[in-house]
């Protein structure tokens, strides 16, 4: 408990002077840019212009932005069904995000795998994974492709606190060190699986840090909301393990601030709670600092006007595209673009 | 009789059984507080309290290792599966444990316990939360699998699996949820192992599952006002027992088998019919026999494309049409 | 040609493409340093070294998830799960993610990798240890599967397996390990998809997999010597991609199909086979369609037991002959 | 690692004193029955009347006995394979032990199961689980079960180090510990899976002990080959759960004299270790300590010599009973006693 503590003071201080101000402002246009494009896709679903479920990830922003500006282009993504930010900030358009969750041509995979499945491999953005834990050990292979090709990429992956307790966790952690991979394992701990409380149902209290240890890993337990902390963090993490120093664990602490998925109010949650994490909302609190550290609001309003005008013509694009060819429905099972069984 | 939709139908099958029998207990994952995520199980936790009814952690092979440790010692669970694709992060505890452990003692070990889950596409959910693997449970010997297509039967049917002695697989179509039906009042258990020959006409016998069945159903209706065909429908409703009798019976009667299934083509329970047909009943038919399912390839999110996937009513008509005329 | 081992195959077929591929990579519990537990693998560490010969933990879904990581960054991982009842616990990652990550990404993620697996009965092993689950990955659209009878094939399956850019699940007959048989030497690579037809009648024809390829062959000479019955036997080898083409020409010559399949009954190839023919060749069947299999029960660990069980050459030979008779 | 020092030192002195004359000639005797039994196993495969596999517990004496004593007849035991001397010492008589690895009709399960799957329901022994890590979970059901019904009964399941890196092994622990539920896991600790030593595959050093915190548990680290330290760690460990405090998770160092299964000699274990560990021979060793403890060398010569004519009587036994009934090959698959999947 007390190595975590410290890690996490040393994390939030020290670092964050380092951070220069062009980084500073792109942590917060990815973080606006995420906010907005899923406010939009909640507005879709309330047209029913968005079938199927969804994962938002508001509130959660921090951790996405904070990765994806810290990796390089080639460096991996592996994240779940509520994998939009973590999307996007790879650089994935917003259209094909949106076109994919509405289900048409304009899709990242033009409907097939719909909102849980976003993948981009061209931006190194491996794959969205609907059941929880699974990815861990895709990841892990990721890492171990990378290393035996002798690259430097380092893949990351992101699940939440539910993930912690499923066999892959173990599987894929212990493997990991084992091999010395360079993959970093982010639990965005966000309190709840879907309606239950993480803590009803895990014998520790920090179902990520402790558990490093299990592992002969350094416990890291973070603000998840601190872009800056996030940010600085996953620069660590990246270039530990791209130096060969193998995995790391990381549990950064976050709320999403509506429900779980697209059915789900969220009222399970205690009120106070609910008030407390939206006060400690990542963007607020960074556009604040960043005022506190002398920006000026001109060139936030900007990035604000600028992102919402992104995500206004990325709904335009999206909702204007055609319905995908059914044909596509019988394709590419196969790496010759079909689906035959039988000659 | 009350009007319910299948997913209250689920929880009225539940606590029938849970008030009969104190050894009765509910486990899975948001089952109780929640009342689950399909809301299957609401109610269930304020009536029968936490120790009957218990949220996990997200561990389906704890999930089920726990089921079966529990059945093994005298008690009567029922573990909820979230999705059925879910089955194959604990498919060992279902098929190498569960399955295979009253036989290999010799007996010594009885496993009543049921797997309820929600099954099938229709949702727009995506290649990994719309499967229809009920063929996954057939292949494996010493499990029992059941999947209703209608209210009464999900009570009837689940509350006959509560009271099998051997581990039973409950698979509960997802978009099938919000359909409503009559059920019977009071205790009401509709035995395993029995198809329901929900209509008869002579010219084929469609065999259906679940999802289907109602779409058998309409088809066999158009089948007969537009096309003056006219079909029997069996919803087959037990994949294990299997009622081959009543299934032989009919075929025989009209000559003709089409099967109608959800899952993709290859090895689902209609090849399996479709095997004993064709090996039983060869001098009785009169044509070849036909197998509709989705193709066999995964399921698309997308609304049109998963739509153009699922045999749909349109198919179901004109694949008979070609059949018959 | 060179005779080998049905084992020593498997070996001389993963050295023949890792020495062609530097990407070609093996991972598995006790694979590198001891050879394998089935001896399948000895040599390849000592020629190949340990980046690309790799113990594992026993942590099957470690082990594919990595395979699967590996495949779509750009090696082609050879991944062995030890038995293949092992791949109940981590069938998520091949039904469920290996399988269809292609089609959900439209096409965006190839994933080149070979999961060879000790399948099947016959060594006393008992219910978890001796299943033939052929089926299992056959009913998974996604998911290409092989199951060689003989030490050539092994090899050059298991080379057209490793060279194929889809995932191919590569299942080796435990009992035939120790079987010896001509293999051709330098490069050999049989291409997936097509069924050998081993002897040729104009009586039945006998479709057959792996372990029932030998015992159908030897039924086929006891048919023709002491019965007079004249059958053609084909070794399926390939059930996805299934020589329909092969089986449909064999079985319209001979007018009759019997599948002899080493897995219990419900849900195996066979019956894929059956409602195949059943379908699409109805009008050129003199009689009816006969499925051998393992009885759907789970396998006994005792000798006499496991005998009784699984199909035999007695058993295929007397059932063929109350077909034909 | 202070910790569990402690801790074994702590289970290794203080309590040896307390073991009565007559517990301490039970837990030899249970140790040479164990013994002697599987050696005549190993001969009986020289003689191909064992076919199949068969994993023998040759050193390991010590773990099956001191918690076979310590447990109650109403406790449960799971345990793997590996799992002649579990059954034995819960009082399964020799006969159908060495009958079922026969495969016969004398057998625990007329040959059914085969020696990886000794049951005997009727002595609490609720099977021997032969895919590694499966029955963790399923022990922690009938611990749940036990305090569901309100009984007092333990659940002690026994597995392998290779056990400690599958998911299972995970997600037993975590659940037991969230239900706090009467179970005691104990990790058989013998350094080697089938032919890789843990230590190349395990990112910790003790499999199991450096585990144990991740889900808040005592990391427990004890001399496996010592079975008075085995028999009051078990009784203390069984207290515990009885009492309502929860699972405990034990890892117990130990060794196999021979290789992993009747395949397998062993060849790739260093001749300094397995000499190493032969000297730490448990029974031996507990001799010694018998007779330095003043007991008289006739008392533990009688115990063998029963325990060896137990053996051969059990043999002769087991090899006149006539083959299984092939029927019963076609039995039993449902409650009903049949097989029958259609009517
Ligand atoms: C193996 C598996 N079990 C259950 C589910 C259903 N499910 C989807 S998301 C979820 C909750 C996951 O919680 P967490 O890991 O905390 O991630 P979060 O949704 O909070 O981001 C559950 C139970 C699943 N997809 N896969
Ligand atoms: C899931 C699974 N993977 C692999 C195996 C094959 N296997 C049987 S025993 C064994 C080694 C187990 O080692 P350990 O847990 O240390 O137990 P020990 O045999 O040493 O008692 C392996 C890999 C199995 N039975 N189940
Ligand atoms: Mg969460
Ligand atoms: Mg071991």
């Amino acid at each position: 408990m007390d190595a975590i503590l410290t890690n996490t003071t040393a994390a939030l201080r020290e670092p964050r002077a380092a951070i220069d101000r062009e980084t500073r402002l792109t942590l917060y246009r990815r973080m606006v840019e995420c906010r907005y494009l899923e406010k939009r896709a909640h507005d879709l679903f309330l047209q029913n212009l968005i079938k199927g479920t969804s994962h938002l990830g508001l509130g959660q922003e921090a951790v996405a932005a904070g990765f994806g500006v810290a990796m390089r282009p080639t460096d991996y993504t592996f994240c779940t069904y509520r994998g939009h930010n973590h999307t996007l900030v790879r650089g994935v358009s917003m259209t094909k995000i949106l076109g994919e969750l509405m289900g048409n041509s304009s899709g990242l995979m033009r409907g097939k795998g719909g909102s849980m499945h976003l993948t981009s491999v061209e931006h190194h953005m491996m794959g969205s994974y609907a059941i929880v834990g699974a990815h861990l050990t895709i990841a892990a292979g990721a890492a171990w492709s990378a290393r035996y090709r002798g690259t430097d990429q380092v893949a990351v992956c992101f699940f939440g606190d539910g993930a912690t307790n499923i066999g892959t966790f173990h599987e894929a952690l212990n493997l990991a060190v084992v091999w010395k991979l360079p993959v970093v394992f982010v639990c965005e701990n966000n309190r709840y699986m879907e309606y239950t409380a993480i803590h009803e149902v895990t014998a520790v209290e920090h179902p990520a840090a402790d558990r490093a240890s299990a592992y002969g890993l350094e416990p890291i337990l973070i603000d998840g909301n601190d872009v800056d902390v996030v940010y600085t963090t996953a620069l660590r993490a990246l270039d530990a393990a791209r130096r060969g120093g193998g995995p790391s664990l990381i549990e950064a602490e976050t709320y999403r601030h509506g429900g779980h998925s697209r059915a789900d109010p969220g009222k399970y949650r205690p009120e106070d709670e609910v008030k407390e994490w939206l006060a400690k909302d990542p963007i607020p609190r960074y556009r604040q600092r960043l005022l506190d550290l002398g920006i000026d609001e001109e060139t936030l309003v900007s990035i604000e006007a600028e992102a919402q005008r992104k995500v206004d013509e990325a709904t335009e694009e999206a909702r204007r595209a055609p319905p995908s060819d059914e044909r596509i429905a019988f394709e590419n099972v196969w790496a010759d673009g079909g689906a035959a069984w039988r000659n | 009789m009350a009007e319910l939709t299948y997913r209250e139908a689920v929880a009225a099958g539940i606590a029938q059984e849970m008030r009969r029998d104190p050894n009765v207990v509910l486990i899975g994952e948001d089952v109780a507080r929640a009342g689950g995520v399909f809301k299957a199980t609401v109610g269930l936790l304020d009536e029968f309290g936490p120790e009957r009814v218990r949220d996990t952690p997200i561990s389906e092979q704890a999930i089920l290792g726990a089921a079966m440790g529990a059945a093994m010692t005298g008690l009567r669970p029922i573990a909820e599966i979230m999705f059925s694709d879910f089955f194959a992060v604990c498919w060992d505890i279902v098929a190498n444990e569960i399955a295979k452990t009253r036989y290999m003692t010799d007996g010594q070990v009885t496993l009543p316990l049921v797997i309820r889950s929600g099954n099938g596409g229709g949702s727009r959910f995506g290649a990994q939360h719309s499967q229809s693997v009920e063929n996954w449970a057939m292949a494996v010997p010493g499990l029992k699998v059941v999947a209703p297509a209608y209210p009464a039967d999900v009570k009837g049917l689940l509350a006959a699996a509560v009271r099998d002695e051997d581990p039973v697989l409950f698979f509960e179509q997802k978009s099938l949820y919000a359909t409503k039906g009559e059920v019977p009042d009071g205790e009401h258990v509709v035995p395993l192992g029995k198809a329901n020959v929900l209509r008869r006409g002579d010219d084929v016998t469609i065999a259906a599952l679940a999802l289907m069945v109602p779409r058998a159903m309409q088809a066999a209706e158009i089948l007969e006002k537009e096309h003056g065909i006219r079909a029997t429908v069996v919803d087959v409703r037990s994949l294990v027992p299997l009622d081959t009798q009543t299934i032989l019976e009919e075929v025989a009667h009209t000559g003709r088998l089409v099967t109608v299934e959800e899952n993709p083509r290859l090895c689902g329970w209609g090849a399996e019919i479709a095997s004993i047909v064709a090996e039983e009943l060869f001098w009785d038919l009169d044509g070849p026999i036909v197998r509709i399912t989705t193709p066999h390839v995964p399921l698309a999110a997308a609304d049109n494309l998963e739509d153009a996937q699922i045999p749909s009513v349109d198919k179901i008509v004109a694949r008979v049409r070609e059949l018959v005329d």
